[in-house]
């Protein structure tokens, strides 16, 4: 199994080059090492994957698309610094980051004043593009990816509709915005609709003892249990859960993605996870796969990278939009064009075409995936 | 007295130590308004001030009164907490150099009271076990925040989600006339008969106490001193990310803090401070070396350990003005050592 | 049975030995004597392999020692009780004796009577924890450990120091016992006039370097030696 | 089910982590009774242990004998290397300076992994399987018998060693007082690496029976895992061996208890509270002995 | 054995009408099941030099951590200038009037020799922590006269000299003179001193009996000393108790505690002086 993350540090993607005349310059920003390193690796993977594939194809109006890519560690002070420096020192016109929730907003706060446009594949939280206290939007930043509100209801609503379940029960990693977010939401939406949530259990950073809380769970034998947290932690709670005798059924979020690599195929058999991206699911896909698999070194790619991918292309999109006015990478008219086009872009990517909302969120269907045979299969779109 | 050495008055001392300390100031405000210092290496500069205060502070537990804690990062957030929930609430309700006062004093206030509250328990207990029981009560402080909301009921923390949008108030200005209070408050406290007593029980506690210094008392000072001035960091760091979420105190952080003591010797409070820039400049630097940052960082704290392991200044305490006073004595030293010689 | 040659020893950049040659033969009761700082105790740790000397050597029952690390020195037969008695303060009495018997197969019961015997305050208190001893106690307990490991040559570390002076005696008498049982005796004393008494010969030391030898009477008469560490 | 089952239940999950506590509490606390040093790498050492279990089992294919020899040997060797070259120039300096080197390799450990085998967690094979017991309506799974089996073993032989043999005498010695423990004839530096040896052998064997139960490898996994070891070591008594044992156990039934009584939010704050309040009743642990230095 | 009142110092008309230094009544302690002092009765004139003598082991160390309250005594009182001192710290025990120098040196050995004395003399330099952080006039006044002061009792033993050396970098000998200074620097009515002569030479220890003598005539203290050299225990002490196993064995002038039968069998030895 060639799981190896691909680096490529240095390269062509190299900071603190001086901007040539012809190059566009924009920075990737997420965590590369650290605890939460796959996901951010995943998701630069993606991003530079469509980047280099649009250099290699003569970039935006005949100009290179120069990559300033910084490690954050997932860690909002090490971002921001990371961010400023792009700014300063090496000039960047846009960013695609930050990829934690937490680091992402820290970077915006300081993206916002300046009006730098910025797409984030995989910050999920609400605050990440607009302010709940001001009531403002942020205009410069968007994503390609769900809320976690968004999340959270639908499988609230799909645990109802679809699968008919009366009791519920979450399990979440507490420190976790992410899964704390996903866990919120599931939980307002079931008691509205008439789900019983029966057990509230959390676990801390690290854990990976899950029977107590699953002990408990079994005890109350819900229908369905929600687990909104990421692969690994999923794969092991679904083990665990499966050992001291939980039966329901189990639903996660776009977290999920991958986990078939972390539970067996029977402990999971009948699983149910929404994500923004369906394995082998179109042609597009099927394409985006296999120049993954290219690139770097066999590797499939999961829903971080396949995010990364369309957050690139909604950004290159944006600057062609620019770059089509005529005006010059760096600039804050520039930049104000990019965040327009952003802002109407109808671009495709691999997992969708992408609208944005009037909170810069996208406007597309969750895909359920159903596990089966230790397969993610497609099931519907929800 | 050391030869050579020309011994400078006290007020003028102070002059030229002021002096010093502006001229540091000017230069850094002339370059960055010169453009040459950028808003990049301003925030920079920030984060060290930040760090400079955490490291003295520390060591001041550390280094001074001779005890490990391992819940530095804890003090950080109560201040970072209390002064981001005060500057959130009283945003536009107040001119903000007087919130900004304000909740820096707050911080400290508040981050002194865990201090007292956290230092009568922990320092009943010595060695290892004091670093045990405060890593403990640090985890508990970030528990709480993460989880407080839901016993209130109402968004206090915001936990998991973090605390956002507050006022990003810090600038290079604020932190520096931080880190130039702390280090002139610390320094007088060390050179007074409250500092001696707090060596003292470092060197030895029994003799300590035999000389009449009661020791629970001046112990519990320099806990709630040192957690005051880490809260003033964590006001200072709350105003200068704008967003706080617990999990940025957590255990790891203290250990930054006490590698930065560590490493720039125990006791000295310049060696706090130089190490405290320097690493916290270090990831930046190194940030060209991107995945290899980490790898590069942990072998430079295992190599100066093994090639200085008293760190980097030892227990030497730089005085600017007795190294004017060395200079001055070396140069006229012809004609002192004339002096001598004819006396 | 031990000759020195030449050693220099340094700490760091002090140079604390400088040039220090003597012996001991098989059966002698050999004195060091000098003042406060004078190197004695840094002698008996280079003797022990605890400290190295700079150039020199060191040899014992004809074999170089001079590189050899601590604990084969012990095993060929040199025991040193240490300045400051040095027990180990968290095991108790007997532990520590046990320890003493460390180069030994096994702790002899016959060891440990003769001990006893000796030392009758430590039989009492055979299970106390040796840092609650008082300062004469653990000086005891120092010698006895020593004892356990069957030295060819043992060297004493102001054995007398902290003892009341019906030890100071008691003590004195078991060095000479030993000897007359057949262990060679290297001996620091501060008192220098009980070791005069008992050595056949000694070596005064001053600041690195020997100033005096003879035996132990001739140098009792040595008016140098009676002004500086006679007291008299 | 009834509260008994739930009761016992919970109990044997608390057992079944605490013992893989317990066992890696006991390397912290032999090379903490050694040379006073928080070996904030111990932690690392159980990852490396981990890594070299999938390394022989999944890519290379090996049984699981030669994986949990290769893992325990490989601990082994790690825990000496690393003594050798980043504690024994230390032995001479302040005590912090040597915490900082072992977070320096704590660090090291973690980022090298991360390079070299990437930063996500890798999935474990099955290491032992068998059939599961049902006592009533308890389930006893096959892996939580033979962790604490296993670590009991262990940690009988543990004591044994250290208690009976020689080896043991000389560690004692040589944690009170090196020069004095040269004196008697002791080797200090066979029996710190031997320390080491051992210590690291107890991490690898944690090792196998934390891969046992949870099946996943990750390069930040030991930080968690020491951290709390450590908290087991300090609660039982540092330097003390039954007080590892019992430290471990009692942090792994804590924990099974507070999430079970449904404070599982609350845990590590729950965990660390009743350390402390442990702590202030006993300041030396559960079953360390208290030594006053006389005056 | 030569009998007196228990609540009688050594030289009663010396400070006649004037409370005793200290007085300890029935003073004993316990250590798990060992009896380390019992019924120690034992009073000082207040400008009295006496010594505590006795075989190793017997409790000497421990009556002066009864002192000192580093222990708290199983039973009995103990009155310093009249005052039961029950319940106090040693801290307090200490700025009530009892100093002490130990018998394995407890020096602050990074320190310099003055920052010791002026530790010692921490009780003494009056100012608040406000005045000194923000360096108001009476931190300056007060520093500088506690310099001087340290300066003038380190020169005592002529030691001036070495105030800016690192105390644990001094010969030992030295270490326990200033061990003495420190002592004398918090202002004691009562100086006890624990084997100040071990590991010094006949010469040193010489000086040192003058020395103790001028402390004493300088500032009109009484001193209680523990030492096995019996040439300055009875060259310099008034007055001398002598314990065994941890009882009072025998109390008097050195003349009477050197003919005591009972003090030469268990302590002294036949060759004693
Ligand atoms: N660890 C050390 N580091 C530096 N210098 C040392 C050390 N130990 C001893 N010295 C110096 O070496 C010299 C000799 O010391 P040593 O202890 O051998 O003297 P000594 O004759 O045994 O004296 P004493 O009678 O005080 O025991 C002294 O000047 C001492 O200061
Ligand atoms: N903390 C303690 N716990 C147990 N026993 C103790 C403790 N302190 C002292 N002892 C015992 O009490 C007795 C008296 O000890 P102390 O130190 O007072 O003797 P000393 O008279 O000062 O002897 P020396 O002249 O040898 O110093 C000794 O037998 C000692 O072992
Ligand atoms: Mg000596
Ligand atoms: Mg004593």
């Amino acid at each position: 199994k060639a799981n190896e993350p691909s680096k490529t540090p240095g390269g062509t993607d190299q900071p603190g080059k001086p901007a040539e005349g012809g190059s566009i310059k924009i920075g990737l920003l997420g965590c590369i090492t650290g605890e939460y390193a796959q996901y951010g690796i995943a998701v630069h993977n993606g991003a530079k994957l469509y980047i280099n594939k649009v250099n290699a194809e003569g970039g935006v109006n005949g100009k290179q698309i120069e990559i300033v890519e910084y490690d954050d560690k997932g860690d909002g002070t090490e971002a921001v610094n990371a961010f400023t420096r792009m700014v300063d020192n090496d000039g960047i016109t846009a960013l695609i980051g930050s990829v934690l929730s937490g680091a992402t907003i820290a970077v915006v706060s300081e993206a916002y004043p300046i009006g730098m446009p910025m797409i984030s594949a995989s910050a999920t939280a609400a605050g990440v593009t607009y302010n709940e206290d001001t009531d403002t939007v942020f205009s410069n930043v968007f994503r390609v990816c769900f809320i976690d509100p968004f999340q959270g209801e639908k499988m609230a609503h799909f645990a109802a509709e679809v699968l008919g379940a009366k009791t519920a029960a979450v399990i979440y990693e507490t420190g976790n915005d992410y899964a704390v977010g996903l866990k919120d939401a599931f939980v307002k939406a079931a008691q509205e609709i008439g789900i019983s949530v029966v057990a509230d259990e959390g676990y801390s950073k690290g854990d990976k003892d899950f029977r107590s809380q699953l002990t408990n769970i079994a005890a109350k034998n819900p229908d369905v249990i929600f687990s909104p947290n990421y692969y690994e932690d999923d794969g092991m709670i679904v083990t665990q859960a499966r050992q001291v005798g939980v039966t329901g059924t189990f639903l996660g979020g776009d977290g999920w993605a991958k986990v078939t690599e972390y539970a067996s195929a029977a402990d999971l058999e009948g699983s149910y996870y929404c994500s923004a991206y369906a394995p082998g699911s179109t042609d597009a896909v099927k394409q985006f796969e296999a120049d993954y698999a290219a690139a770097y070194n066999g590797e499939t790619p999961n829903m971080f990278a396949a995010l990364g991918y369309d957050a690139a292309v909604v950004l290159v999109d944006a600057l062609k939009a620019a770059e089509a006015k005529g005006l010059t990478a760096g600039t804050d008219e520039y930049k104000a064009a990019v965040i327009e086009a952003m802002k109407n872009t109808s671009a495709v990517g691999v997992t969708s075409q992408y609208s944005f909302d009037e909170f810069n969120n996208p406007i597309k269907d969750a895909v359920i995936i159903k596990i089966t045979d230790g397969k993610e299969v497609f099931d519907r779109m929800f | 007295m050391k030869k050579n050495t020309v011994h400078i008055p006290m007020p003028i001392r102070y002059l030229i130590n002021a002096a010093a300390i502006a001229a540091i100031y000017l230069i850094i405000s002339a370059l960055s308004s010169a453009g040459v210092i950028t808003n990049y290496y301003t925030k920079i500069l920030i984060l060290i001030c930040i760090n400079i205060i955490l490291a003295v502070s520390l060591n001041l537990v550390t280094g001074y009164l001779g005890q490990l804690p391992l819940g530095h990062a804890g003090f950080m957030a109560v201040g970072a907490y209390a002064s981001g929930i005060f500057m959130r609430a009283v945003s536009g309700s107040m001119p903000t150099g007087l919130a900004v006062f304000l909740s820096l004093i707050l911080a400290a206030i508040v981050a002194g009271i865990f201090g007292f509250i956290i230092g009568i328990p922990a320092l009943r207990l010595k060695g290892d076990y004091l670093a045990i029981i405060t890593l403990g009560f640090g985890e508990i402080i970030r528990v709480v925040l993460l989880n407080i909301d839901s016993v209130l009921g109402f968004n206090f923390t915001y936990g998991a989600a973090s605390l956002k949008n507050i006022p990003k108030t810090t600038t290079f200005t604020l932190a520096f006339i931080c880190v130039v209070v702390v280090c002139f408050l610390i320094h007088t406290m060390m050179k007074s008969r409250y500092g001696r007593a707090i060596l003292s029980i470092r060197e030895n506690e029994i003799a300590s106490e035999s000389c009449g210094i009661r020791t629970t008392y001046f112990k519990t000072m320099a806990f709630v001193v040192s957690a005051a001035f880490a809260g003033v960091a964590g006001s200072l760091y709350a105003g200068y990310l704008g967003i706080l979420n617990p999990a940025n105190f957590g255990f790891m952080k203290s250990i930054e803090i006490l590698v930065m003591v560590v490493l720039g010797g125990m006791g000295s409070m310049i060696g706090s401070v130089v190490s405290a820039a320097v690493l916290s400049a270090l990831p930046e630097v190194l940030r060209a070396f991107a995945d290899y940052r980490m790898v590069a960082y942990s072998l430079l704290l295992i190599l100066v350990m093994i090639f200085k392991p008293s760190g980097l200044m030892g227990t030497y305490d730089f005085s600017f003005t007795n190294l004017i006073g060395r200079l001055i004595g070396r140069i006229s030293g012809k004609r002192t050592a004339r002096k001598e010689s004819a006396e | 049975m031990l000759t020195v040659k030449d050693i220099h020893v340094y700490y760091g950049p002090i140079h604390a030995i400088k040039g220090v040659s003597f012996e001991v033969n098989d059966g002698e009761i050999v004195a060091l004597i000098g003042a406060n700082g004078a190197g004695k105790s840094t002698i008996l740790k280079t003797v022990s392999g605890l400290l190295h000397p700079k150039t020199g050597s060191i040899e014992f029952n004809g074999e170089d020692i001079t590189k050899v690390e601590p604990h084969r020195i012990v095993k060929k037969g040199l025991a040193h009780v240490p300045e400051g008695r040095r027990i180990f303060l968290r095991m108790t009495v007997m532990e520590n004796l046990e320890m003493g018997a460390f180069t030994q197969k096994s702790v002899r019961e016959e060891d440990l009577e003769r001990i006893f015997e000796r030392f009758p305050r430590l039989k009492e208190r055979r299970k106390q924890i040796a840092g609650t001893l008082s300062g004469g106690e653990q000086q005891m307990l120092a010698i006895g450990r020593a004892l356990m490991s069957h030295p060819k040559l043992l060297m004493l570390d102001e054995p007398s120091m902290g003892l009341a002076p019906i030890l100071v005696e008691q003590i004195f008498e078991i060095i000479k016992e030993l000897n007359d049982s057949g262990t060679t005796i290297l001996l620091v004393e501060q008192n220098a006039g009980m070791a005069l008494e008992i050595a056949d010969r000694a070596y005064v030391l001053e600041t690195g370097n020997i100033t005096l030898s003879g035996t132990g009477a001739e140098l009792m008469c040595s008016e140098e030696v009676r002004k500086a560490y006679l007291g008299a | 089910m009834s509260v008994l089952s739930m009761i016992v239940s919970q109990l044997i999950n608390g057992l079944q982590s605490g013992s893989v506590y317990a066992l890696i509490a006991l390397g912290y606390s032999m090379v903490y009774g050694i040379i006073m040093l928080l070996n904030f790498a111990h932690g690392d050492i159980i990852m490396v242990g981990a890594y070299i279990v999938w390394v022989t089992m999944s890519v290379l294919g090996l049984p699981p004998a030669v994986g949990i020899i290769a893992a325990v040997a490989g601990c082994t060797l790690l825990g000496v290397i690393i003594e050798k070259v980043a504690y024994t120039p230390l032995r001479k300096s302040p005590r912090l300076s040597l915490l900082i080197t072992a977070i320096g390799v704590s660090f090291f450990l973690q980022n090298i992994a991360q390079l070299i085998i990437g930063a996500g967690s890798k999935t474990m094979p099955a290491i032992v399987s068998g059939p599961n017991l049902y006592i009533g309506s308890v389930n006893l799974s096959f892996v939580a018998i033979v962790t604490i089996v296993v670590s009991l073993i262990s940690m009988a032989i543990l004591t044994i060693l250290v208690q009976k043999t020689k080896m043991g005498k000389a560690m004692r010695a040589v944690s009170e007082d090196m020069g004095t423990a040269q004196l008697m004839g002791i080797s200090v530096n066979k029996t710190i690496s031997f320390t080491f040896a051992i210590g690291s052998a107890l991490a690898g064997i944690g090792a196998v029976l934390y891969s046992c139960a949870y099946p996943q490898a990750s390069p930040t996994m030991g930080s968690m895992l020491g951290l709390k070891a450590f908290v087991a070591a300090v609660l039982g008594g540092i330097g003390s061996i039954p007080g590892a044992m019992i430290g471990g156990f009692a942090i792994g039934i804590l924990e099974a208890f507070v999430s079970a009584v449904g404070l599982s939010v609350w845990k590590d704050g729950v965990v660390f509270a009743i350390l402390i309040l442990v702590l202030l009743i006993k300041p030396t642990g559960i079953m360390g002995r208290e030594i006053k230095e006389k005056v | 054995m030569a009998k007196r009142d228990v609540r009688e110092p050594f030289i009663p008309e010396r400070d006649k009408g004037l409370t005793p230094t200290i007085e300890c009544i029935g003073l004993g302690i316990d250590f798990g099941g060992l009896t380390a002092v019992d019924d120690f009765n034992f009073t000082l004139g207040r400008t009295e030099i006496a010594g505590l003598i006795g075989p190793n082991g017997a409790g000497k160390t421990t009556v002066f951590n009864l002192l000192t309250k580093v222990y708290q005594p199983s039973r009995g009182r103990m009155l310093l200038l009249g005052k039961d001192t029950k319940g106090m710290t040693t801290a307090e025990a200490n700025c009530a009037g009892i100093a002490r120098t130990f018998q394995n040196i407890r020096l602050f050995k990074d320190l310099t020799v003055l920052e010791n004395v002026l530790i010692g003399l921490h009780n003494e330099i009056r100012y608040t922590m406000f005045e000194a952080v923000f360096r108001l006039p009476r931190y300056w006044r007060a520093e500088k006269a506690a310099r001087e002061r340290a300066l003038e009792l380190l020169s005592i033993f002529n030691m001036q000299d070495m105030a800016d050396d690192i105390a644990g970098s001094l010969p030992y000998g030295a270490q326990r003179r200033l061990e003495i200074v420190r002592a004398l620097a918090t202002n004691p009515t009562l100086l006890l001193l624990d084997e100040p002569a071990a590991g010094m030479n006949p010469a040193e220890t010489a000086e040192l009996m003058e020395t103790i003598r001028r402390i004493r005539d300088m500032f009109k203290i009484s001193i209680l000393l523990i030492e096995h050299d019996m040439n300055l225990v009875m060259g310099i002490c008034e007055g001398i108790a002598v314990l065994n196993y941890g009882r009072l064995i025998a109390k008097g002038t050195p003349e009477e505690i050197k003919s005591d039968p009972n003090v030469i069998e268990a302590y002294l030895g036949k060759k004693g002086c």
